[in-house]
C-alpha cells in the first residue's frame, strides 16, 4: 500500500498554540514535522498572556508542558528564525524554501546560563514585553522559551553594527557563540502544509482619536497584559504608565479596530476582545480591589463556554462596569497637585522596573513609546478624558480616567497575505484564508490546511480545535506514508539491579562560573563522598554538555554505579537529559535524582556564598537519601485497540468517524435515532451561506458507503466497561432482530448468522470512544409558543426553508426574538449559534421578499468573526435590529387574528408594537445531560449539562479520562464549520492514541498493597482519571477474586499526582518515585546530619 | 427546690419505664427479624457483670432475644461490630451508631442491603465514670431544670457528647422501636456555641499553654489504643502506628510519639467523627480525646457546613472539594 | 517475723528519712486516679488510695525500657555496636503495694526469672525493690483476689506489710529487706529491734495476731465475687481451646489493650529498635496479646487472624497454660482492673468459671 | 536570638511553583537561604505525615506551596490539598504549633517574584518565633529514657504538679 509520491512529513508554519498542537498531534501520529518558526523561540502569543479566560488559569503554567514536549519531540524538527519564501509541487508531495537567519549561537553547545545576556552592553526594546521593557542584544524572549537557547539580534547587536564588542564570545563559558554563522536557504519535502502564523494586533499609533501615541496612559491591550503579568516589566504592579503612580480608574474601550470601517478597514469582530477586557478587568480588580474599572463596548460578546457566568460574575461579583457606548475619542487633562496628594506617585518596588524605565532614555533607541508625552513634572498628573453618552441617563458624561485599555484587534500580517498570494490561497475579504463550512481547515489549494486566527478571529480553544482538525486533514492525505519517516526510540536493556546494595554517583556541577561562583563545588562534592552508600563522585564543568554525559555514562558502567545524583540545574528542564544518559548506561531511568542547587542556589543567594554551599550539602545528602530508597520502575505497554466507537450520528460524529476511516480504522457509530444526521437535518444555511442539505447528504453517504464505519442505528449503549485502549461496549436494538428492519434500527446479532431473533443486543470492543451526542433545540415555554402556528423556533424556520414553505413568501412582517431560554437565571449560558442563525434566516427571508419588514430583538448581537459582516449586510438590507433588556422582555399577544410584538425600542424609550406575520424564537440549545453515558465512561457534565473537556484552553476535545474524546453540541453549542472541526480534532486526539497500537504506562504511578487497602473507596473519590477501582469478582469466573472490594490502579490511567496516596488513611497506596519512605527520608535527612 | 428532688424521682422511674419498653420492643423485633429471616444475626446490648455495665452481644437464635436489653449505659457504638461482616446483620442503632452505620455505607464497610436497622430514640447515656465522680442522682441542678424537656436524665450525669447530640433520633433505620424523641432545633451560632464550648476554650488559651494542655492530658495515655478500637471509624488492616516500611511513629511511650498517634488518629477522622463518645466511653484512663476529634468537627462544620453521617448521598469533606472553599489561610 | 506498731504521726517523716538509702515509689493520686511513680522529694505516698488505675508492674517492667544504645555514624568510634544503656538499680522501696500487686511480682519473676531464662532488666530491678505491703481493709466489687491465692492482708509477697489500725501502721516484718527498710526509716535499729528511743514506735501487743486476724477476715468477707480453676487443670488444653464459647465470650470484645496493660501479671513485650539522624535505640516495650501485630509473621500471615482468637489467647494464657506450666495457679491475682476497665465488659471473672465448670462436647 | 538560622522544610508542587522557584533563580531574585527544597507532582500528594514527621525532626518550618486554584496540572489535586491543609494547620494551631510555623502559597510557575517573597516572609515569620519547641522528638540518647520507671519524662504530669507546689 506503500505510496512512493507521498512524503510523510508535515511543514507547521507558525510555532503559536495552534501550530504547537498540530505539529504534536501529527508527530504523534507518525508523520515528521517541521515547525517553521519566524522568531527564536516558539509559544507566539499565548506565551504573552498572562492570565487565560474565562477561567483565568495562568497561561504559561498550562503551556509549557507542551512547549517542553515539542523541544523533546523526536519527531518535531524546529527551524527556528525561519520563513517560507516559496513552496513547489502538490498534495502529497512539496518542496519548500525556507529562508533561516543566522542564530550566531551554537544550540548545540548554548546551555542558557545567561552569562552572555549579563555582559552584553546593548539594550533593545523588548517585543515579549510589548517593548515596555529592555532586553539585551543577545537573548532568549522569556525564560520559559523553547528553544531555551540564546540568539543575538544582528540588527542591534553592536559587534555587527559597529564592529567591535564581542563581550558574549568572550563571556560564553560555552563557547557557543559563533560571529561567522550565516544565513541558510533550506529546502524541505513534506507531504502537507499547514499555515499557523497566528495574528498580529491592531495598532492604534496614528489615529489621534485614541490618544495612544500622546500618551503613554494610554496601552493596547497586549502592553496591559504584560502589565499584569507577574512576569511583565511591572512584575505584575498596575501603575499609571506617565508617572507610576497608583491608578485609581481604568477604562476598556472595546473594537479597536475590530468592528470598525471608518477608522480602519475591519469590519469583523475580534471574537476574543470582550472576554479578555472582563479577564484584565477582573485581575486588576483582584490586584486592587478599590479600583473602578468600566469596560466601553457595543455588544457584549461572551459566546464561548462558561463566558457569560464570567461576564455575569465581573458585574455582579467583582463590581466592573460596563458601558454601552462607542467612545468615540479620548484626549489627556493635565492637573496640578500639590505636594501632599503626591505621596502615592513613584511606589514602583522593584528596582530593575524603575531601571527599565531609565534605560528607555539612556539607550537612546526610537521606540514607539519614546515620543509620548511624559509628565515631566511631577506636580502634573494626567489623567484621560472620555466623553461619551450615556444611554440610562441619556447625557453625555465626561469621565477621567488613570489608564485606558485599548482592547485592540487581530489583524492578518501583510507578509501572511503576500505568502498565500504567492501560493496561491484564496483568501476572505477580510482577508483571512479561505476555508468552507463543510472543509473548515482545508484551504483553497489541496495539500494546505490552517489553524487559528489566520482562517479567522478565534480563541485559544477554536485554534487549538482547528489544530487538531488541520492535523487531521494533513494526516489524512499523508496516510499511506505514515510512519516512514518518524524515528522510534531504539529500546535498550537495562541491568538487573534489584537486591544490589545502593551505588550512588553523586555528580556536581559548576555550570561554568553559574554555580561555582558562588557554590564551593569541591566542598559538595567532598561533603558527597562522606555520604552513605555514595560510592563515587566527581565535578563537571558543564554536566549537561555532551563529552561530560558521556563522561558520566562510562563512569556509572564502570563504577558499577546504580544511583545516580546530579546536583546542577532543574529537574524540571534537564531531568529528560540525565535519566537518559542513565538509561545509556544501562540503569532504569527512575533511579535518577536530581538537586537544584543553581536555580534555587547559586542563583538566589548569591551574598551568602557559605549558606549556599550548605544548603547544596544538605540538598545533596537529602537526594541521597532518597536514591537509595529508589526501585528500577517499569513501564508497562498497553495495547490499544484499534476500532473506534463513535456514540452519535450527527455532523460531528459522522465527521469524526469518516476522519478516521479515512486513515484506515474500524469505527463504529451509534445513533439512538433511526437514521444519521441529528440535528443538520433540519438546518438550512450555514453562516457561511452553504447548504447544509446538500453538505449533510454527502457525507451521510460518504459514511454509508465506507468501507471502514458501521452504522448502528436505532441503538442504545447498556453497558460499558474497561478503559483506554480497550473498552467493550454493549448495544442494544429498540426492536429485536425481526421487527428491526420495518423500525429503521439497525439488526445487531445478524451480521454472523443472519437475521436471528431474540435480543437484538451486541458488545463491541474498541480502543478509543468519540461522543458526539450533540444537543437540541428547547422548546419555548414562552412568547406564547405552540399557541399560534406563525410562531416557530429558529430550527423550524429552517425547515420551512427547506420545504420552501409558501407562508414566508407571505409574511409581509417578520419577527426574530433573540436570546429566548439563553443567558437567563435557569440557563445563564448563551447558545453562540442563535444571533448568527437568525441574521442569515432574516437575510434569506429578505432575499425571498425584499419588502418584508423585518425586526431582530435582540440583547448583544454576537455575531463575532466575519459574521459580523453578516450583521453590516443586514442593517445595510434594511432589518431592524432592536434592543431589549432582560427586566423588559418583548411580549407576545395575538388578538384579532393578528399576531403583536411589544418591545420597548432602545433608542426611543418607549414601546413599540410590531404586528408579525412570522415569529421566530431563537431559542437556545439544550443539552441531553446524559448522565447514564458520563457515568459509562466516567466523564463529567457540567452544571449546565454539557461534558467537560479535560482543559478548556487546551484540551477541549479531550476528556480527562483517556481514551475518550469529545466533539459538536455535546461539547457547548456551536456551528457546523466549528462542529466539524473538533470532531477533526477529536479524531485526531483519538488517532495520536490509535497510532502507537500500544502505549507506555508512566513509572511513576500508584499502586495499592490490597492486604492493607480497607476499600473505603476514598481513592476513587478523589482521582479526577478514574485510575483506581475496586475489584469486583466476575461472576461467571465463579469463586471470588482475591482481595474482594480491595482498590487496584489501572496502570494506564493513572498520571502520578499522588492525591489518593495522601488520602489514604490505611497507608494502602504509594506513589513510586515519591513514596512516603523515600519523601520522609528526605525531611529526615533534611534536619539530621 | 423540692419539686425538683421529685422531679427527678419522676425522672428515675420514667427512665426505667421507658428502659423496660424498650428493651420489649428491641426483643420483640430481634425476633421477629429472626424468625421473618430478615437478618442472619441481631447485634445488641446484654447486661453487664457489674451495675453501670452493658455488653454488646450477637443474637443468632431466636430463642436467645430476652438476652437484649436497653438502658443508659449502652455507651458503645455498635457501627464498629457491623463493620466488615459479610451475613445479613440487624442492629439496633441510636442516633449516633446510625451516623456511624451510614458512614459505613458510604465507605463501603457494609452494605446497606446486608443492613437491617433497629431504630432507637435515644435518651442519652450516663458518663461510665459518673460513680467515680460522685455521681449527684437525686441532686438536682440548675441545668437540669432547663433540660427537662430535652433529656430525662440529670445533665451533669450525661456523657459529655450527649448533652450536645445533634441527632438522637437514627437518620437512617428499617423500624422504630419508639416514637422519635423531640430533637433540639439548632442555630448554627448555638452549635458553634455549645457543641464546641470544650473546644471553643482551648482555643481561647495561649499557644504555649495549649500544647502543654495536651501534653497534660495525655501524660496517663499507656497507648492502650481503646479509643481507637473503640471507633467505629478506625478500621484499617494496619493501623499509621503500626507501619513499619517507614516506622515514622515510634512505639514506646514517648509523648511525642503519644501525641502524634492521638493527632493523626484524629485527623483520619476530620469530617468522618459523628461525636458518638465511643472513644472517651472507652478509654480505661479517662482522657478527653474528644478534645482533638471535635476540634475537627468543629473545623469540618464551619468551613464546609459538614456534619458527618447525615446523608448517604456525600461523602466526607476530604473526599470532596468546592471550587470556592475557603483559602485565606492560602498566599 | 516480727510485729511493729507505728503511730501514724510519725509515718511520714519516716518515709522522708528512707530517701536517704532509697529511691520511694508510691502511689499518688493523678487526676482522678492513683498510680504509682517515684515519689519526689517532700512527697508522701497515699496511704489511702483504693487502688491503683495501672499495676505498679512498671516499677519493674517499665511499659518502655531501653536496652541499648548505638550510633550509626560511621565517623565514631564503636559505631553500629550497641552499648548497654545506663541504668541505675540503686535500692529502692515501693510503699503502699497491696498484697496481690505484691503477690503478682512472684508471678512475674516465674518468667523472668528460671532456669531458661534470666531477664536481666528484670532481675536487676526487682532484686533492688523492697515492698512496704499495705493490707486492704475495703476491697471494692472488682476485687476477687482470695480465690487466685492471694487476699487483702497475703504477706507472702512483701517485705514489710502493713496493716491499718487506728492511729497506727501495725507492720509484718517478713523479710530482712523489710527491716533494713523499717531501719532506714528510723522506726527500727540497725537489727530490726526496738530500742525505745523512737517514740511511737513498738513492739504490738499480744493479741495483735488476733486482732489482724480479725481485720483480715473482715476484709476477706468484703470479697464476694470467686473464681474457681481447679477443673480447668484436669480439662486437655484442646479440649477448651476448641470449646464452643469462644467466639461469643469475644464478640464485644475490643481488642484494645486496657486488660493487659492494667494488669498486674501481663508480661509481655516487644523489642523495637528507634532512629534519629544518626542515635539509635533498641528498647523493650509493653505488647499486648489482644492486637494483631502480636503475632503476625514476616511474611504477613497471622496465626491469630482473627479477633477473637486473640481474646482466647489472653485467658487460655492466663487460666490454662499458666497453670499447666508452673502449676502454681492461675496467672491472675484478682485485682479486678481488667473487670473495671474493660470498655465492652469483658470479665475474665465468668471466663475463668466457664472454662472451669463448663460443659460441652 | 539573632544568631538564629531556621531550618524551613519547603514542599513544592512540581508544575507551579517548583517551576517559580526556577524563574526565581532565571530572574535572579534574592531570598534567604534557609529553606529545603522537597520535589513532589502535586501539592496534593502532601499528606500530614509529612508535615508531622518535619516537625519531629526538628524542622523550625514548613512551606508547602502548589499551583493556584484551576491550574492544577492534575485537575483537582490543589482542591483536595486546600481542604486538608485548612484543616491541618488549624488542627496544629489547636495544638499549639504557633502561627506563623507553618505556611502554605499558591505561586504560578510565572510568579517567580512570589515566589521569593513568599520565601522571604515565611523565613522572616519563623525567624522571629525562633527554634521550634513542640511537636520534636528527643535525642534518643537522652538519659531519660533510659530510666527504669515508667512514664519517668519531663512531661510528667506529676513532676510538673510538684514543681508549681515549690515555686508556691
Amino acid at each position: 500500500m506503500s505510496n512512493n509520491s507521498v512524503t510523510g512529513a508535515v511543514l507547521v508554519a507558525g510555532g503559536g498554540i495552534g501550530g504547537i498542537q498540530a505539529a504534536l498531534d501529527l508527530a504523534n501520529s507518525g508523520y515528521y514535522v517541521y515547525m517553521v518558526e519566524k522568531s527564536p523561540s516558539i509559544g507566539g502569543v499565548m506565551a504573552q498572556l498572562d492570565k487565560t479566560f474565562p477561567t483565568n488559569d495562568c497561561s504559561m503554567c498550562i503551556m509549557s508542558p507542551k512547549l517542553v514536549e515539542v523541544g523533546r519531540h523526536i519527531n518535531i524538527e524546529l527551524i527556528t528564525l525561519a520563513e517560507i519564501k516559496d513552496v513547489r509541487g502538490g498534495q502529497g508531495s512539496f518542496e519548500v524554501d525556507v529562508f533561516q537567519k543566522a542564530r550566531y549561537v551554537d544550540m548545540t553547545k548554548c546551555i542558557a546560563c545567561g552569562a552572555c545576556a549579563e555582559k552584553c552592553p546593548k539594550k533593545v526594546d523588548d517585543l515579549y514585553n510589548a517593548g515596555l521593557a529592555k532586553r539585551k542584544a543577545i537573548y532568549v524572549p522569556y525564560p520559559q522559551a523553547v528553544p531555551l537557547k540564546y540568539a543575538i539580534d544582528a540588527d542591534n547587536c553592536i559587534r555587527f553594527t559597529k564592529g567591535k564588542c564581542g563581550n558574549c564570545e568572550k563571556t560564553c563559558p560555552a563557547g557557543a557563540i559563533n560571529y561567522n554563522d550565516k544565513d541558510k536557504n533550506l529546502t524541505l519535502k513534506v507531504g502537507s502544509i499547514i499555515l499557523a502564523p497566528g495574528f498580529n494586533t491592531y495598532n492604534p499609533s496614528g489615529k489621534a482619536i485614541y490618544n495612544y501615541d500622546a500618551s503613554k496612559d494610554v496601552v493596547t491591550s497586549i502592553e496591559f497584559e504584560r502589565y499584569l503579568s507577574a512576569s511583565g516589566p511591572n512584575q505584575g504592579h498596575v501603575t499609571r504608565p506617565s508617572d507610576n503612580a497608583h491608578p485609581h480608574k481604568i477604562a476598556w474601550l472595546q473594537c479597536v479596530g475590530s468592528r470598525d470601517i471608518n477608522t480602519c478597514g475591519n469590519g469583523y469582530c475580534s471574537s476574543v476582545c470582550c472576554m479578555y477586557a472582563i479577564k484584565q478587568a477582573i485581575i486588576a480588580k483582584e490586584h486592587d480591589p478599590s479600583l473602578e474599572c468600566t469596560v466601553f463596548y457595543m455588544d457584549m460578546r461572551t459566546h464561548g463556554k462558561g463566558f457569560e457566568s464570567c461576564y455575569n460574575e465581573a458585574k455582579d461579583k467583582h463590581g466592573i462596569k460596563f458601558v454601552r457606548c462607542k467612545v468615540h475619542s479620548l484626549f489627556t487633562q493635565e492637573e496640578k497637585i500639590n505636594n501632599q496628594e503626591n505621596l502615592d506617585i513613584g511606589s514602583v518596588e522593584d528596582k530593575d522596573a524603575v531601571e527599565g524605565k531609565k534605560s528607555v532614555e539612556d539607550s537612546g533607541e526610537q521606540s514607539a513609546k519614546k515620543s509620548k508625552k511624559e509628565s515631566k513634572n511631577k506636580n502634573i498628573k494626567q489623567y484621560q478624558v472620555l466623553n461619551y453618552f450615556d444611554e440610562e441617563s441619556g447625557k453625555v458624561v465626561t469621565d477621567l480616567y488613570d489608564i485606558v485599555v485599548l482592547s485592540v484587534g487581530m489583524e492578518i500580517s501583510p507578509e501572511t497575505k503576500a505568502l498565500a498570494e504567492k501560493i496561491g490561497i484564496g483568501l476572505t475579504d477580510s482577508g483571512f484564508i479561505k476555508t468552507s463550512s463543510f472543509d473548515p481547515v482545508a484551504t483553497t489549494k489541496d495539500g494546505f490546511y490552517v489553524c487559528g486566527a489566520v482562517q479567522g478571529t478565534k480563541d485559544i480553544p477554536q485554534s487549538v480545535v482547528e489544530a487538531g482538525g488541520a492535523a487531521m486533514r494533513a494526516g489524512t492525505a499523508l496516510a499511506a506514508a505514515r510512519n516512514t519517516l518518524t524515528k522510534t526510540t531504539p529500546e535498550r536493556t537495562e541491568i538487573d539491579i534489584k537486591g544490589e546494595r545502593p551505588r550512588v554517583g553523586v555528580f556536581v556541577c559548576h555550570c561554568g562560573s553559574n554555580i561555582a561562583s558562588i557554590i564551593d563545588v569541591a566542598a559538595v562534592r567532598d561533603y558527597a563522598a562522606t555520604l552513605p552508600y555514595v560510592e563515587y563522585v566527581a565535578t563537571n564543568m558543564y554536566s549537561c554538555s555532551q563529552d561530560a554525559q558521556d563522561g558520566i555514562a562510562n563512569i556509572v558502567k564502570e563504577k558499577q554505579l546504580n544511583r545516580m545524583i546530579v546536583a546542577a540545574c532543574s529537574p524540571r528542564t534537564h531531568e529528560p537529559l540525565f535519566q537518559e544518559t542513565l538509561l545509556s548506561a544501562g540503569i532504569n531511568k527512575y533511579l535518577f535524582e536530581m538537586v537544584n542547587i543553581r536555580n534555587h542556589g547559586s542563583w538566589v543567594h548569591k551574598d551568602y556564598p557559605l549558606e549556599a554551599t550548605q544548603k547544596a550539602k544538605d540538598l545533596v545528602r537529602m537526594a541521597v537519601a532518597k536514591s537509595v530508597q529508589l526501585e528500577p520502575l517499569a513501564e508497562a505497554d498497553l495495547n490499544i485497540d484499534q476500532n473506534v466507537v463513535v456514540i452519535g450520528g450527527g455532523i460531528s460524529g459522522m465527521t469524526a468517524a469518516k476522519s478516521l476511516a479515512d486513515q484506515g480504522y474500524k469505527v463504529n457509530i451509534i445513533e439512538q435515532n433511526t437514521s444519521l444526521g441529528g440535528q443538520a437535518k433540519n438546518l438550512y444555511q450555514t453562516a457561511g451561506r452553504a447548504m447544509i442539505q446538500e453538505g449533510l447528504g454527502n457525507l451521510t453517504s460518504q459514511i454509508t458507503s465506507h468501507e471502514n464505519i458501521t452504522v448502528f442505528t436505532g441503538a442504545e449503549i447498556e453497558d460499558v466497561e474497561g478503559f483506554v485502549g480497550n473498552f467493550k461496549t454493549t448495544i442494544s436494538s429498540c426492536c429485536d432482530s425481526s421487527a428491526a428492519s420495518k423500525c429503521g434500527c439497525s439488526s445487531l446479532n445478524s451480521d454472523k448468522d443472519g437475521a436471528t431473533s431474540g435480543t437484538n443486543s451486541k458488545t463491541i470492543e474498541h480502543g478509543v470512544t468519540i461522543i458526539a451526542t450533540g444537543a437540541s433545540e428547547l422548546k419555548p415555554t414562552e412568547y406564547m409558543y405552540g399557541k399560534d402556528k406563525r410562531i416557530v423556533t429558529g430550527i423550524e424556520l429552517d425547515k420551512m426553508f427547506i420545504n420552501n414553505d409558501p407562508a414566508l413568501t407571505a409574511a409581509k412582517s417578520a419577527v426574530f426574538i433573540q436570546c429566548v431560554g439563553s443567558r437567563e437565571l435557569q440557563r445563564p449560558y448563551c447558545s453562540r449559534i442563535c444571533c448568527s442563525h437568525s441574521v442569515i434566516s432574516a437575510l434569506h427571508l429578505k432575499e425571498k421578499n425584499p419588502d418584508m419588514n423585518i425586526f431582530i430583538l435582540y440583547r448583544d448581537i454576537r455575531t463575532y468573526g466575519e459574521k459580523e459582516l453578516l450583521y453590516k449586510e443586514a442593517r445595510e438590507k434594511g432589518i431592524i435590529f432592536i434592543r431589549y433588556d432582560l427586566a423588559n422582555k418583548p411580549e407576545v399577544s395575538v388578538g384579532d387574528g393578528k399576531l403583536n410584538i411589544k418591545v420597548i425600542d432602545h433608542v426611543l424609550k418607549m414601546p413599540i408594537v410590531i404586528e408579525a406575520d412570522l415569529l421566530t424564537l431563537a431559542s437556545a440549545v439544550v443539552p441531553y445531560k446524559d448522565e447514564k453515558l458520563a457515568q459509562f465512561f466516567k466523564v463529567p457534565l457540567n452544571e449546565d449539562g454539557f461534558f467537560v473537556e479535560a482543559h478548556v484552553k487546551l484540551a477541549p476535545s479531550d476528556f480527562a479520562t483517556d481514551g475518550v474524546f469529545l466533539c459538536g453540541l455535546a461539547h457547548y453549542p456551536k456551528p457546523i464549520d466549528e462542529s466539524i472541526a473538533q470532531a477533526q480534532a477529536a479524531a485526531s486526539s483519538a488517532l495520536r492514541l490509535l497510532s502507537k497500537k500500544t502505549i507506555k504506562t508512566q513509572g511513576t504511578i500508584a499502586e495499592v498493597n490490597q492486604t492493607i487497602c480497607s476499600g473505603c473507596g476514598v481513592c476513587l473519590s478523589v482521582c479526577p482519571y478514574n485510575a483506581p477501582s475496586l475489584r469486583v469478582s466476575n461472576q461467571n469466573e465463579g469463586r471470588p477474586k482475591p482481595h474482594e472490594g480491595k482498590a487496584e490502579i489501572n496502570p494506564v490511567l493513572c498520571k502520578g499526582c499522588g492525591a489518593c496516596v495522601s488520602s489514604c488513611r490505611s497507608g494502602a497506596l504509594k506513589l513510586k518515585g515519591f513514596d512516603d519512605g523515600q519523601l520522609l527520608a528526605m525531611i529526615e535527612s533534611a534536619m539530621n546530619f | 427546690m423540692t419539686m425538683n428532688i421529685n422531679q427527678s424521682d419522676i425522672n428515675k422511674k420514667q427512665i426505667d419505664i421507658i428502659n423496660q419498653q424498650y428493651t420489649e420492643k428491641i426483643r420483640e423485633a430481634a425476633k421477629r427479624i429472626l424468625l421473618e429471616k430478615k437478618a442472619d444475626v441481631v447485634i445488641g446490648f446484654k447486661n453487664g457483670t457489674e451495675p453501670m455495665k452493658t455488653e454488646p452481644c450477637l443474637i443468632t437464635k431466636a430463642s436467645d432475644v430476652d438476652k437484649l436489653i436497653w438502658n443508659e449505659h449502652c455507651r458503645l457504638n455498635l457501627a464498629n461490630y457491623v463493620k466488615g461482616r459479610k451475613d445479613k446483620v440487624a442492629v439496633v442503632a441510636k442516633g449516633c451508631d446510625s451516623r456511624n452505620l451510614v458512614n459505613h455505607i458510604i465507605e463501603k464497610q457494609i452494605k446497606r442491603e446486608n443492613l437491617y436497622i433497629i431504630g432507637v430514640p435515644c435518651n442519652g447515656m450516663v458518663d461510665k465514670f459518673v460513680n467515680v465522680k460522685e455521681s449527684k442522682v437525686g441532686v438536682e441542678s440548675e441545668t437540669m431544670q432547663k433540660n427537662l424537656d430535652v433529656f430525662l436524665i440529670d445533665r451533669d450525669m450525661l456523657q459529655d457528647n450527649c448533652k450536645t447530640c445533634i441527632s438522637r433520633n437514627p437518620v437512617i433505620f428499617d423500624e422504630m422501636i419508639a416514637e422519635p424523641v423531640k430533637e433540639r432545633v439548632w442555630t448554627k451560632e448555638e452549635k458553634l456555641k455549645e457543641r464546641f464550648e470544650s473546644v471553643n476554650k482551648i482555643e481561647a488559651m495561649a499557644e504555649s499553654d495549649r500544647w502543654s494542655f495536651f501534653n497534660d492530658m495525655l501524660s496517663s495515655c499507656t497507648r492502650c489504643y481503646a479509643c481507637r478500637n473503640a471507633c467505629s471509624l478506625c478500621y484499617c488492616p494496619t493501623c499509621f502506628v503500626d507501619e513499619s516500611r517507614p516506622q515514622w511513629v515510634g512505639k514506646g511511650v514517648d509523648p511525642v510519639d503519644v501525641r502524634t498517634y492521638h493527632f493523626l488518629r484524629a485527623f483520619h477522622c476530620a469530617g468522618r467523627c459523628t461525636d458518638c463518645g465511643a472513644c472517651e466511653a472507652a478509654c480505661p484512663m479517662n482522657i478527653k480525646v474528644r478534645l482533638f476529634t471535635k476540634k475537627l468537627d468543629k473545623e469540618c462544620f464551619e468551613s464546609f457546613g459538614w456534619e458527618a453521617g447525615m446523608s448517604l448521598d456525600e461523602r466526607p469533606p476530604l473526599d470532596v472539594y468546592k471550587v470556592n472553599d475557603s483559602e485565606n489561610f492560602i498566599r | 517475723m516480727k510485729i511493729i506498731k507505728i503511730d501514724k504521726k510519725l509515718w511520714s517523716d519516716g518515709v522522708e528519712k528512707s530517701r536517704a538509702a532509697y529511691r520511694l515509689i508510691g502511689p499518688v493520686k493523678d487526676k482522678e486516679f492513683h498510680q504509682f511513680r517515684e515519689l519526689a522529694k517532700g512527697e508522701q505516698p497515699d496511704m489511702n488510695y483504693k487502688n491503683s488505675r495501672l499495676s505498679p508492674k512498671s516499677i519493674a517492667f517499665p511499659q518502655s525500657e531501653t536496652m541499648f544504645l548505638y550510633d550509626l555514624d560511621e565517623k565514631a568510634e564503636a559505631h553500629h555496636i550497641m552499648q548497654d544503656a545506663p541504668k541505675d538499680y540503686s535500692p529502692r522501696a515501693v510503699i503502699g503495694i497491696r498484697p496481690y500487686d505484691a503477690k503478682a511480682f512472684k508471678i512475674l519473676d516465674l518468667n523472668f526469672n528460671n532456669s531458661d531464662y534470666q531477664d536481666p532488666y528484670w532481675i536487676n530491678s526487682y532484686n533492688c525493690t523492697t515492698f512496704i505491703g499495705l493490707a486492704n481493709s475495703s476491697p471494692d466489687k472488682f476485687d476477687f483476689s482470695t480465690s487466685c491465692g492471694t487476699g487483702p492482708f497475703d504477706d507472702s509477697a512483701v517485705d514489710v506489710l502493713l496493716v491499718d489500725y487506728n492511729d497506727s501502721y501495725l507492720a509484718k516484718i517478713m523479710t530482712d529487706k523489710g527491716s533494713a527498710w523499717l531501719n532506714a526509716a528510723g522506726f527500727t535499729t540497725k537489727n530490726g529491734e526496738i530500742d525505745g528511743t523512737v517514740k511511737g514506735v513498738g513492739e504490738a501487743e499480744e493479741d495483735i495476731y488476733e486482732i489482724i486476724e480479725k481485720l483480715k477476715a473482715d476484709a476477706e468477707a468484703k470479697i464476694t465475687s470467686k473464681v474457681a480453676f481447679d477443673k480447668i487443670k484436669e480439662k486437655s488444653i484442646l479440649d477448651i481451646f476448641n470449646a464452643p464459647f469462644w467466639e461469643d465470650i469475644a464478640f464485644a470484645c475490643l481488642n484494645c489493650g486496657t486488660c493487659t496493660y492494667s494488669c498486674p501479671t501481663c508480661w509481655c513485650f516487644d523489642i523495637q529498635d528507634e532512629t534519629k539522624g544518626k542515635k539509635g535505640i533498641r528498647q523493650k516495650n509493653w505488647d499486648s496479646c489482644m492486637t494483631s501485630l502480636f503475632t503476625v509473621h514476616a511474611t504477613g500471615h497471622n496465626p491469630r487472624h482473627n479477633d477473637w482468637e486473640r481474646t482466647r489467647q489472653r485467658f487460655m494464657h492466663k487460666l490454662k497454660y499458666f497453670q499447666d506450666k508452673y502449676n502454681q495457679g492461675i496467672m491472675c491475682v484478682g485485682c479486678g482492673r481488667c473487670v473495671e476497665q474493660c470498655p465492652a465488659n469483658i470479665d475474665i471473672r465468668n471466663i475463668c468459671n466457664q472454662m472451669n465448670n463448663g460443659e460441652w462436647e | 536570638m539573632s544568631e538564629f538560622e531556621p531550618k524551613i522544610i519547603t514542599i513544592l508542587c512540581n508544575w507551579c511553583t517548583y517551576g517559580a522557584a526556577d524563574l526565581a533563580g532565571v530572574s535572579r531574585f534574592q531570598y534567604p537561604p534557609n529553606i529545603r527544597v522537597i520535589r513532589v507532582p502535586c501539592s496534593g500528594r502532601v499528606s500530614p505525615k509529612m508535615i508531622l514527621s518535619a516537625f519531629h525532626n526538628g524542622a523550625d518550618g514548613i512551606w508547602i506551596s502548589g499551583c493556584h486554584p484551576g491550574d492544577c496540572h492534575y485537575i483537582t489535586g490543589n482542591y483536595y490539598a486546600r481542604r486538608k491543609f485548612m484543616l491541618l494547620k488549624n488542627f496544629l494551631e489547636y495544638n499549639g504549633i504557633e502561627q506563623g510555623r507553618i505556611h502554605f502559597s499558591w505561586i504560578s510557575s510565572a510568579e517567580g517574584v512570589k515566589f521569593a517573597e513568599v520565601a522571604r516572609d515565611v523565613v522572616e515569620s519563623v525567624r522571629k518565633l525562633g527554634p521550634a519547641k513542640y511537636f520534636i522528638k528527643k535525642e534518643l540518647d537522652d538519659n531519660d529514657l533510659c530510666s527504669c520507671l515508667n512514664k519517668s519524662n519531663p512531661d510528667n504530669n506529676l513532676a510538673k504538679n510538684i514543681l508549681e507546689e515549690q515555686a508556691a
